[in-house]
């Protein structure tokens, strides 16, 4: 374990993005802070979570995946790509770190999407421990510690020192890049850091949230619930718990006409869109009651099903913080769990 | 009020002049609100709520949860009187089958606000008289109201109700608090300084349609930005362009029905100052057409439906005659 | 499979016949002349027109066939109504192949197989009549009921007559039906699940049935009556689909991805999905 | 690019009763306005819909400028009355958002007013030129590499 004096951590930062892009949590608005790319001057902030999760990176809201010439009858395909280069995430929390494992299950498997795998082969991640967490966070439900936050490096802020501890071969080649920046400390040196965070995860009000009553198999057992209509009831249909869930990996493929060619791009799509499912013929889903109760089962059985009983879900409580009208996957859980007891 | 409220409410359900309840119901925490139908005395009793959290606007829910062959209670405040009496002037709520009571705010409080200060693991809000109480896991912290409530309510246009059968508590006034102010603030600026500032704030949107989804305005059955025949659906700004046409549309299309109750700016998860967009629909159009306020009786005729011959011209915007 | 699963290449459609008034029939090949890609029968492929649209649409020509593909796609929406405005020579996206197709060289070798179509329907389950046409030791008896709204709504009516039921073949067996009756007309009259009922089939069949939902709705009840068992039939399913590979999220239905599970489903695991198709 | 290459793209919807009859007069006057000018005939200039103008500046345009009948002339009585107020409105909130407000323009060009399109054109292009390129509404995606 190495730590540097947060003092300098501004000499860390410009060390960094001196070979790669550094990419840091930065306030952008009153309440509002973002990953932007890290340029001198650039404070981190002090907020627990982005607006947005930190899927952009790998996932981002709109990529290009192919252009086309049209000429008469002729088409030509063009891979628009360039060649991405390394970056670092600096500031990520272990509800963020934890999603990309479960967007690797879905774009990493057979066949492999090579646009994301392409951008996680590049980015090297830096986790930040949570010393405060929110009254919002849950990520405890689903077996993630903020304490340990895991990533290719993990950081921990304490007593005015930032320490960071090598997890990957990825974290070990950064850091040794920077060793002239670092000291040395005692593996122990954050124990009474992670003792902290975990003695308040136990105070946190959404503490005893269990995910027990749900994952695979349970399709027959919710699917049909009275419960899903006044759960719906106040959906406005937008996508702003889908936008901001770092799990959320629903999207659209869509072609823009540029008046010299057709670029086609895919986007961020939401479930909860009343158009998501509408075909020529007809739409399966036809009220938001479905929409919102497809988004919860995927998240709560489908997506267990599919995978190992790993919810699809980081309990990072930004739907928590974010949904117009206060309705989210802990109500949810809450109140459907209801019947187990 | 909100004791006074549910008893009202309860007695209404009991007597069957009506069978549903729209209100408010508390969620997770103090300040989680959620718009909700109430259909029995029980349901009122255990989850109806009313206080200083309760911002949304419960026009839109009314209308996306009407029913024709039954009576159903809704409670507004003055704000979301303009948006009722609006939908009803547009046909779209059926006026017969909704039994409305007016009800007192005296502004909301804009949790954000309270988070903006790095007020964080927040266990509960009271809100009394002028000073909200926090209790956080790291410490106890008070406001004084003003402070955290939300911007519209700072900016509060009236405290007086355009339409109800029936009102609970005093009948308030329309006022004048300096709403245009952000609004002549900006147009003082040069353009690149207000290109600069709508820039920044407009490269936030995630483009989640929550402002256009929560706008008691927006009611059309498709949306131009969900028709792909129109060439301009887009689920995601994948340029800057459409950042500014997204907004400058979704504006426009409310322009002379806007209420400015504010909720697009409520919604945003990014904090995009929406309602700025609308305002300056509204004061153009009171200071070219003459002074207008949508939603303020049943059956006005928007100004963008209307003329006079001796309007001003578009040349006006160019020469800055305004 | 492409590694490069989200882009396309480009088709060149060598051939377009009108098949019925709303059906039409594209032949599609590579820009080198050969057969993009190898397919099982009941696979998909993607096929769009760039700026237009990219839609999902079934493989009906059958493997065997080594110099093209042939898409049967009738007119209903944006794309497909763009598709119908092509001529031969014209270039479109495709790729593929997706799904998992008919289970035509396991589950149904041996098996005497009953075929269940309605209108466009057809499409997928030609692959599967003409693959077994050309293998015909493999396969046991075969029957195919197949219906329409009309006589000149019978999508490959020329292919049925000449081939599938020319004299020359064994033990096929070709039950035609149109809704009304029609000057002209003097086989069967009336619904395809009816039909399949009158026809009082024996149970020991694999059943495979493409068509409009409520077809498969009473044609369903109907087998079952018979005796069939939901093990025995097969169907294939349409939802809307953007990515093809099970991941953009559209077509998931409970824990399937009608893309990447489907399109191709024995009845009993359909029926333990939730009911959202 | 020097301001003398620059060329501007410029889009004129015209109505079809005074406006685009107008610029065919200029036409057959062998009045000279810039070519840069690409005329789309509307019915009436209220079919012009903000999404129109902005859709226009999105695909490449420099300038767009809106002719219709005289006020109170419109051919369907009062068509014109609307574009008037929702046109003073669209391009006040473009300048609201920083964009420069001579890049559009709303112009009443009768069917005899041959010469009047023609000056009007040559102004509206001069200003254009002078602003230069289309860089606060573009769509870089339009542009061509």
């Amino acid at each position: 374990m190495v730590r540097i004096s947060l003092d300098s951590v501004n000499a860390l930062f410009a060390a960094i993005a001196e070979r790669e892009a550094l990419y840091i949590p930065t306030d952008t608005a009153p309440g509002i802070a973002q990953f932007k790319k890290w340029q001198s001057g650039m404070e981190m902030t002090e907020r627990l979570k982005t607006s947005r999760s930190a899927k952009d990176f790998f996932f981002p809201q709109t990529e290009n995946l192919v252009d086309f010439k049209v000429s008469g009858k002729k088409i030509d395909i063009i891979d628009p790509r360039e060649e991405t280069e390394d970056f670092v995430i600096f500031g990520v929390r272990a509800c963020d770190a934890k999603s990309f494992e479960i967007l690797d299950r879905v774009f990493l498997s057979e066949p492999v999407d090579t646009y994301y795998q392409n951008r996680r082969a590049h980015g090297t991640i830096v986790t930040l421990a949570c010393s405060r967490p929110s009254e919002s966070c849950f990520c405890q439900t689903f077996g993630i510690d903020p304490a340990a936050p895991g990533g290719d490096v993990s950081a921990w802020k304490r007593e005015g020192f930032l320490y960071l501890e090598p997890i990957t071969e990825k974290g070990r080649t950064l850091l040794s890049g920077l060793s002239a920046l670092l000291e040395e400390c005692p593996e122990d040196a954050v124990e009474a850091e992670k003792e902290s965070i975990r003695g308040i995860l136990k105070k946190l009000p959404l503490a005893s949230l269990t995910p027990d009553a749900f994952g695979g198999g349970k399709t027959e057992k919710y699917f049909d619930s009275e419960k899903w209509k006044s759960l719906s009831e106040a959906c406005l249909g937008c996508g702003t718990c889908t936008f901001v869930c770092p799990t959320c990996q629903c999207y659209d493929i869509r072609d823009f006409d540029t008046g010299h060619g057709v670029r086609r791009f895919r986007c961020w799509d939401s479930c909860m869109y009343s158009d998501f499912t509408k075909m020529a013929s007809g739409n399966p889903r036809l009220t938001q009651k479905e929409r919102f109760r497809q988004r919860f089962m995927h998240k709560l059985v489908y997506y267990p099903e599919n995978n190992d009983g790993i919810f699809g879900c980081v309990g990072c409580g930004r739907c928590v913080e974010k949904c117009p009208i206060s309705m989210n996957i802990v109500k949810v859980m809450k109140t459907l769990g209801e019947d187990e007891t | 009020m909100q004791e006074a409220m549910k008893k009202r409410a309860k007695e209404l359900l009991a007597s069957g002049e009506v069978t549903r309840v729209i209100g408010w119901k508390k969620n997770e925490f103090d300040y989680d609100i959620t718009p909700a139908v109430f259909e029995s005395a029980e349901e009122i009793d255990r989850d109806f709520r009313y206080d200083d959290f309760c911002g949304p606007n419960l026009s839109k829910f009314t209308f996306k949860n009407q029913k024709n062959d039954t009576k159903t209670l809704v409670f507004l405040k003055p704000c979301d009187t303009y948006s009722m009496t609006q939908l009803i002037t547009e046909h779209r709520v059926n006026r017969d089958a909704l039994y409305l009571i007016g009800i007192p705010c005296f502004g909301k409080i804009d949790i954000e606000k309270i988070r903006a200060d790095g007020t964080d693991g927040i266990l509960s809000i009271a809100s009394e008289g002028a000073d909200v109480t926090v209790k956080t896991l790291y410490g106890d912290k008070t406001y004084v109201k003003a402070d955290v409530m939300a911007e519209r309510c700072l900016a509060c246009k009236s405290k007086y109700h355009t339409i109800y059968d029936e009102l609970m508590g005093e009948e308030g006034e329309v006022m004048e608090t300096g709403r245009f102010n952000e609004v002549e603030k900006l147009e003082a600026m040069t353009p690149d300084e207000r290109f600069g500032f709508w820039r920044g704030e407009l490269s936030r949107c995630i483009r989640c349609n929550a402002c256009r989804n929560a706008c008691p305005a927006c009611t059309c059955e498709s949306c131009v930005f969900d028709n792909p025949d129109t060439g301009i659906s887009q689920k995601a700004a994948a340029d800057s362009f459409e950042e500014n046409m997204f907004h400058i549309i979704r504006a426009f299309h409310v322009a002379g029905r806007c209420t400015d109750c504010g909720e697009c700016s409520r919604v945003c998860p990014q904090h995009i100052p929406l309602h700025l967009l609308n305002r300056k629909f509204i004061r153009d159009i009171d200071k070219l057409y003459g002074e207008y306020q949508a939603g303020e009786e049943v059956g006005q005729r928007s100004p963008l439906v209307n003329f006079t011959t001796d309007d001003a011209e578009p040349d006006i915007v160019r020469k800055g005659g305004k | 499979m492409n590694a490069e699963t989200l882009i396309p290449k480009v088709g060149v459609v060598t051939e377009v016949r009108i098949d019925t008034p709303d059906i039409k029939n594209f032949r599609v090949v590579g820009t080198d002349g050969k057969k993009l890609f190898v397919h099982k029968p009941g696979q998909c492929a993607m096929i769009s027109l760039p700026g237009i649209g990219e839609g999902m649409f079934s493989i009906t020509s059958s493997p065997t066939n080594t110099e093209y593909m042939e898409f049967e796609i009738k007119k209903c929406g944006c794309l497909t109504s763009w598709l119908h405005k092509i001529e031969a020579g014209q270039e479109i996206t495709v790729r593929g192949p997706y799904g998992n197709g008919f289970p035509v060289d396991d589950a149904f070798v041996g098996r005497d197989l009953l075929i269940i179509a309605g209108g466009v329907g057809l499409a997928p389950v030609r692959s599967v009549i003409n693959y077994c046409r050309h293998f015909r030791d493999r396969y046991g008896k075969i029957d195919i009921v197949y219906g329409s709204r009309t006589k000149e709504d019978l999508a490959f009516y020329e292919e049925i007559l000449h081939e599938w039921m020319s004299p020359e073949e064994k033990d096929v067996h070709v039950h035609l039906t149109i809704d009304r009756e029609e000057e002209g007309w003097n086989g069967h009259v009336g619904f395809v699940p009816n039909y399949v009922k009158e026809l009082a089939f024996d149970t020991d069949k694999t059943v495979i049935m493409c068509g409009p939902p409520i077809m498969i709705k009473f044609t369903l009840a109907g087998l079952k009556e018979l005796g069939f068992d939901e093990k025995q039939i097969y169907t294939t399913m349409e939802l809307r689909m953007k990515c093809g590979v099970g991941k953009c999220g559209r077509c998931n239905i409970g824990s399937k991805y009608v893309c990447k599970d489907g399109p191709v489903f024995r009845m009993d695991e359909l029926s333990e999905l939730p009911d959202e198709y | 690019m020097p301001i003398s290459e620059f060329k501007p793209k410029i889009v004129a919807f015209c109505c079809n009763w005074c406006s685009y009859a107008g610029a065919d007069l200029a036409g057959t006057n062998r009045l000279n306005y810039p070519a840069d000018v690409k005329i789309i005939r509307v019915p009436c200039s209220c079919r012009v819909n903000p999404i129109f103008i902005l859709r226009a500046f999105q695909r490449g345009a420099d300038g767009v400028i809106l002719c219709g009948c005289h006020p109170g002339d419109c051919h369907y009585t009062t068509g014109n009355y609307y574009t008037r107020r929702r046109m003073t409105l669209l391009f006040s909130m473009l300048d609201y958002l920083g964009i420069e407000k001579e890049r559009t323009r709303v112009e009443w060009v009768s069917a005899a007013e041959g010469a009047k399109f023609a000056a009007v054109m040559q102004d509206f292009v001069k200003t254009v030129t002078e602003l230069g390129e289309n860089k606060r509404l573009e769509d870089r995606r339009c542009k061509k590499p």
